[in-house]
């Protein structure tokens, strides 16, 4: 019975601190950003502080949100997947081709989304069956996606005038841009689907310890090639996005997608051993490089100092969170 | 009806590249009986039960249950068959909460939505924990954060919460102490009367004399032979003799009065670290094997690690042969003489990577090097005499660590520290795991150490252990010492006493 | 001399300047990809606006050439109501719209180094990067004899300028020199390294080649780095690329290059203030200004800025 | 002493088990390696089996080779490092921008080398103490690395005339370039430090199991530091040998090496995971790839196609590897 007591005095202090650090998590993202935008208002009211321009950073970071809620997903489950960027690349010159050979859209869509499919289930069944590391095996699938690029297009871009491509990436509703509401639908459900389903919790579990998930009878091999499966399925609907903001396929679009969804995954709080995080979080680091991005040019930082000042931001958000944290 | 066989494996073969883990066993189980399984470390009970559980596949062999052959390929197909495993190694997951673990696998979903109740699973399992005496106030926390007998405690919850019909539990009581232990045998003992069948591992032979009905002796992957102990009355020596070939003649060797010298090695003053332990003063001189009981959780483990420099504290002396050290790092209390061997061996003391004799070469790099290179006969040589000294078997010095067995993963990590000449050995749980045989050998060990002079602090879970190897006994409780015996005048019962706070005795 | 279609435009020296804006404007020069080819732009494009005064220049470019960045610059540009823009597109099919919403925002725009011909944009300044090809097979014809193996370098596969040059040499090519033949086209990414890479192994596959062609800015530094690891000059295989940047002109100084085709870049920057102080004054400009290539040889190498 | 014997026989058996896959790693890649250059020397003997072209790829994989290296201690230490290609072009830069300034030589290269120690050196503290995750903080590190390198050469790249530089990267010793015999050197020395000092033990101990070596009393915080400014020092060397190569400090210089780098470590069968690796293993990963991309050109594969039949490739030779081990 003592032991008891002790027991739980003990662990309460210390649990109760994690609960608090984890709820807090997204909070502190949300204060960091918030803080951000009021320095930014002060400092160019005219310019930054604007329904425009806020609207504009929203819809510049709905695709980067998206293709990163992919790569959530993924490194909670214990992976990473670098392969995304040629991915959306891939799948959008696929959109674009059809479209141009006058496919029915529906038609050319449903090619290119399954091709981010067929790609993140690829990646899947080298990952589990022959138990490559992710990381390789998604580096050598993003040569492949972008060489497939390049042998479709002979290098050449394809323009693409579907009306309804280029509404859901340019068109409004009211002030808000379309591309922002998918992607808030999509944060929605996946952060749903995380949180509050077995599916979710049978993500982390995999990501977690897999030993520990494949003796609680998950099958983790399908588990995963789930995770690859939907993470494709995303990359696809990003690259539809992708080419109606560019009303064109170019199989150089999504280049440095891998590391920007990484870094707004990190930047976001979610761990890259796999196992916890949140796509919350991954919005908020989404949102805090892009104004950081944005706040760069408004504030005319000579573009020679633009990629250091960057590099040091990533460095530094992710300091100060861990900093914060360990205060606490 | 009880008694009936439900479970039969019949000439069970399992080889991993290079060893025969497995040569034709069978072992049978009928409802409502605990069937031991006993052997030394490697022996393959783990693995006759990773078998039955899906974690193996034996490359020969049948299994029925009920009479009726099965396949069984993946846990998956195990849950299936109602056969929970709790396995020796912790299977949570680090960063789920206590209730996520323990329904992993069978959520408990809303009807509408197929979402997760999250409320149902946390009731469920707030009573269940509580139950099995785990009492925690907070169910949202990650399981990382339990201690690692919590942990078990979250490990053998999330076992009886699947359908079961036959119950595996590998070495559950390892990481326990008494308490938790007779909390788990009470249960047990219930789930015999509801006709469950249950499997129980352990080295603890007092436990197994104790619990099962039925014991079965496996050597070297063989069966040896199956004891019925309905009466609860098998021989521990006969048992003995049955897994490791021959007699064990004296369990705990003797001590030497004369070993003890009067100078002081370690004084501790006042240690204290906010929410772990207060207040903490001992010493430990020359010779003496000076241990520490308590309860799980009573912080034995961490005020160990303050001293060895690896976790630091607020406030409080240490006093190294009568000179003050401010101890900064695990390198300085090196220097100074102080080793550690952790309690947790896998995570704590061995790169499981790396070979039996590198395991040993790390903290000594120093004498096996000469002009910055290793030198290859040098090692070797370091190696084989500790590997000698110790009898860590196999005498094979590259064999990669993690295909000894835990008994000489032990050894070894006893080994990398003697190779050190340290002054004063601090043993955290040194026979968690280990077999009778080698913990026999341990405590030899232990023992020709004190009379070279060497300092040693015993911390364990095992009363009975504590007592046939100590000369003098600490007892903490929630952090702070709450006992001090002699070898002559301490018992179970005082220390108890002392460790569930009750005892008066400063 | 320079064979390439010439511009109708004032020299720098001439005297008919406009003159400074009455108020004080801002432009941006948005350049595809940070890469010292551009230099000549901004700087002459400073000169110039320090000399006419009122103007503020806003330089900037995605560092890796990337689109979408590009894009992101575009719109927070908007955001900033600079008064003009000037812009290499990355990639003009994509860019076209929002050239199109910032001129619907009030800013003029002009394009220049490669068009975005599907936009609003008043008007191009810079090379016709076809007509710049077909230049290209013309020296290089010239320089070996109308006969022979070539090999090209191409920088990143898909940059639309690049691909129009490439267009340019094959087409010529195949239209009048019937004894030249392509024997190899490879792409180094713009990699400078790997394109040294690419480009020795290119040569070990076609070793009978006369002349190799870089297309785009790491093309001419990779010939000039493989010839001085290969101890070659000029009179053992040709290098023929094109740009006048420092290392290609150093190079041709060397004897590693044999000719050059240049783009006139060091003319866009004042051009480019031009074309916007008019525009924001109200006036038009021509839709293409097309400022040639010249071809640059040890002969005209002190001279060729001044050609027309 | 029934146990002794039986166990001796069965362990002894597993260990020659072990040591035989081990050792036999290295031997399987330069299987693999030689039959690749069998294959191209029966497909193109006059232009593939000829010596210029193959001392010309052992020149062409010298610089990634070196990369790699440092990839490799970095990797088995249990870290990733994403910055080693913008390190090395910024170290080149400031070689070249000091050469241009008619700085003493040596001064420059002592500069330039110092500039990658200090990349190194500011990774390893910050993934040490603020305990960052290592992917996150090197992709920082590059941008800042790439964003100086603009910064200091404004986009220019600048001419490098330096005789002893040229040489370096250009020379030879009989028909053996003078960059191959500097890689080889650095490969012999990381392969010995790696397997025969104290240094390599406790480098594959901190990346085998951390919470145990610093509990083995190695000072994990130091060590950690000392490996990336090894690689920061590797990474300075092979920026002067990249100037060398291409007679100029290019600020693009270095693009792809991290992931290049990576990919050889991998086909050179480092694990990802940390704690066991060989810098042999590496070099011949590194062959590999570099025979590879030599054949796609001489084989005359359309540049569009290259870049997929490269990303098979990677997969293919790390699973064609994968699967050898596992059947024997
Ligand atoms: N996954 C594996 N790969 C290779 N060898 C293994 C593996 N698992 C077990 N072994 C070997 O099989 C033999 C039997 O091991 P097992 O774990 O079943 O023993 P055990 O009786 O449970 O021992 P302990 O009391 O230490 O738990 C040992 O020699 C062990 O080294
Ligand atoms: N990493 C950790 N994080 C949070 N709390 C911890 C951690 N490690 C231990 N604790 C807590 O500190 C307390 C003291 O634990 P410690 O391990 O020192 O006890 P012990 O007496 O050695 O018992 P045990 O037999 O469990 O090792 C426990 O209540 C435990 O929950
Ligand atoms: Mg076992
Ligand atoms: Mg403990």
């Amino acid at each position: 019975m003592f032991a008891k007591i002790s027991n739980s005095i003990k662990v309460n202090r210390s649990s109760e601190y994690f609960r608090f650090v984890i709820g807090q998590k997204e909070l502190r993202l949300f204060v960091l950003l918030a803080a951000m935008v009021a320095i930014m208002a002060v400092l160019k009211p005219d310019t930054f502080f604007t329904s425009t321009n806020l609207f504009n950073i929203l819809r510049q970071i709905s695709l980067i949100t998206i293709v990163a809620v992919a790569q959530t997903l993924v490194i909670i489950s214990g992976g990473i997947d670098l392969s995304v960027g040629f991915n959306l690349g891939l799948c959008g010159i696929i959109i674009s081709y059809l479209l141009d050979a006058a496919f029915n859209p529906a038609l050319a869509f449903f090619a290119g989304i399954s091709a981010g499919l067929l790609i993140g289930l690829a990646n899947g069944l080298i990952i589990t069956l022959v138990k490559l590391p992710p990381f390789i095996v998604t580096i050598g699938m993003a040569y492949i996606a972008r060489g497939l690029a390049f042998v479709v297009t002979e290098g050449f871009t394809i323009r693409v005038t579907n009306e309804f491509v280029s509404e859901l990436a340019n068109g409004y509703v009211g002030p808000i841009p379309i591309m922002t509401i998918i992607m808030f639908v999509i944060v929605v459900i996946f952060s749903y689907i995380l949180n509050h389903t077995p599916f979710g919790m049978k993500t982390k579990a995999v990501g977690g310890n897999i030993v520990a998930a494949k003796l609680s009878g998950i099958n983790t091999v399908t588990h995963r090639l789930k995770i690859h499966v939907i993470g494709g399925i995303l990359c696809g609907i990003a690259g539809l996005l992708m080419i109606g903001r560019l009303n064109a396929g170019n199989p150089n679009a999504g280049m440095n997608y891998d590391v920007d969804s990484i870094a707004a995954t990190v930047v976001g709080g979610t761990s890259m051993n796999g196992g916890e995080g949140s796509i919350l979080g991954t919005l908020l680091g989404s949102m805090i490089l892009g104004v950081m991005r944005n706040a760069l040019v408004l504030l005319k930082v000579s573009m020679y100092w633009q990629t250091v000042v960057a590099g040091a931001i990533i460095i530094a958000v992710c300091s100060i969170d861990y900093l914060t944290n360990k205060n606490k | 009806m009880n008694g009936e066989v439900i479970l039969r494996m019949k000439n069970i073969s399992k080889t991993f590249p290079g060893v025969q883990a497995l040569k034709d066993v069978s072992f049978d189980l009928k409802k409502g009986e605990v069937h031991a399984i006993v052997g030394e470390n490697g022996a393959g009970k783990s693995t006759l039960m990773k078998v039955l559980g899906g974690v193996h596949l034996a490359e020969k062999g049948e299994i029925e249950i009920n009479g009726i052959p099965v396949e069984i390929h993946n846990p998956r197909d195990a849950l299936n068959h109602k056969i929970s495993v709790i396995h020796q190694e912790f299977n949570l997951v680090p960063t789920l909460n206590v209730s996520e673990n323990i329904f992993l696998g069978k959520e408990l979903t809303k009807k509408l939505t197929g979402s997760l109740d999250k409320r149902l699973m946390k009731k469920r399992s707030r009573e269940l924990a509580e139950s099995l005496g785990l009492n925690l106030t907070n169910y949202d926390a990650p399981v990382r954060q339990l201690s690692i007998a919590q942990q078990q405690l979250v490990e053998i919850g999330k076992a009886l919460f699947n359908e079961t019909s036959i119950l595996v539990m590998d070495e559950p009581t390892s990481v326990l102490t008494s308490k938790e232990t007779e909390v788990l045998f009470r249960l047990i003992n219930q789930f015999k009367k509801e006709g469950m069948a249950i499997v129980y591992i352990s080295h603890r032979l007092d436990e197994v004399v104790t619990i099962s009905d039925r014991i079965t002796v496996l050597r070297d992957g063989e069966y040896i032979t199956t004891m019925d102990n309905s009466e609860k009355k098998a021989s521990k020596d006969e048992i003995c003799a049955h897994m490791i070939g021959r007699r064990i003649e004296d369990y705990y060797p003797e001590r030497k009065e004369d070993a003890i010298s009067d100078d002081v090695i370690l004084e501790v003053k006042n240690l204290t670290t906010e929410g772990y332990f207060e207040d903490i003063s001992f010493n430990v001189r020359k010779g003496e094997i000076l241990g520490f009981a308590g309860l799980v959780g009573a912080g034995r483990t961490e005020i160990m690690k303050s001293i060895f420099g690896e976790s630091k504290y607020d406030s409080g002396e240490i006093i190294l042969d009568g000179a003050r050290k401010k101890i900064k790092s695990t390198t300085e209390a090196i220097k100074e003489g102080i080793v550690l061997v952790p309690e947790d061996r896998k995570q704590e003391g061995l790169v499981l990577l790396m070979s039996l004799a590198d395991n040993i070469a790390i903290p000594n790099t120093d004498q096996i090097t000469s002009l910055g290179t290793i030198v290859r006969r040098k090692k070797s040589n370091l190696t084989n005499e500790y590997v000698n000294k110790l009898s860590i078997r196999p005498a094979l010095i590259n064999r990669p660590i993690r295909n000894f067995s835990g008994g000489n993963q032990q050894k070894a990590v006893i080994a990398k520290w003697l190779a050190t000449n340290p002054r004063l050995i601090i043993l955290d749980e040194p026979t968690r795991g280990v077999d009778v045989g080698a913990k026999s050998e341990i405590y030899t060990i232990v023992n020709s150490l004190t009379e070279a002079g060497v300092g040693i602090v015993f911390v364990s879970s095992e009363l009975t252990e504590l007592l046939g190897v100590c000369d003098r006994i600490l007892v903490v409780h929630e952090g702070r010492i709450t006992g001090e015996f002699n070898r002559t005048d301490a018992t179970e019962e005082k220390i108890m006493r002392a460790a569930a706070g009750m005892g008066n005795e400063m | 001399g320079g064979t390439g279609k010439q511009a109708d435009q004032p020299t720098p020296d001439e005297g008919d300047k406009p003159a400074a804006p009455a108020e004080k404007r801002t432009y941006a020069i948005i350049y595809p990809v940070i890469h010292q080819f551009f230099d000549p732009v901004t700087t002459g494009a400073q000169a110039y606006a320090e000399k006419l005064g009122n103007i503020e220049l806003f330089i900037h470019a995605p560092e890796g050439g990337q689109v979408q960045q590009q894009i992101e610059i575009v719109e927070n540009l908007i955001s900033m109501q600079v008064d003009g823009i000037a812009i290499g597109s990355t990639d003009p099919e994509a860019l076209a719209p929002y050239i199109d919403q910032a001129i619907e925002a009030g800013i003029q725009v002009v394009t220049f180094d490669s068009d975005t011909p599907n936009s609003n944009r008043a008007g191009y300044i810079g090379t016709m990067n076809y007509e710049a090809g077909l230049h290209m097979a013309d020296v290089i014809a010239k320089h070996i004899g109308e006969e022979g193996k070539i090999i090209i370098l191409q920088d990143v596969p898909t940059q639309g300028n690049l691909v129009e040059r490439l267009q340019g040499i094959e087409d010529r090519i195949k239209e009048k020199y019937p004894k030249i033949k392509i024997a190899d086209v490879q792409s180094g990414y713009a990699d400078p390294a790997k394109s040294v890479e690419v480009l020795e192994s290119m040569i070990e596959a076609n070793p009978d080649f006369v002349s190799y062609t870089g297309i785009g800015g790491a093309g001419g530094p990779a010939g000039i780095a493989v010839w001085k690891a290969r101890g070659w000059t000029n009179q053992d295989k040709m290098n023929i690329s094109f740009d006048n940047t420092d290392e290609n002109i150093d190079g041709l100084r060397d004897g590693l290059i044999t000719a050059l085709v240049s783009q006139r870049q060091h003319i866009w920057g004042e051009l480019i203030i031009d074309s916007l102080n008019t525009l924001c004054d109200g006036g038009t400009i021509e839709e293409h200004n097309d400022t040639g290539t010249i071809e640059v040889t040890i002969e005209n190498i002190d001279t060729y800025q001044d050609e027309r």
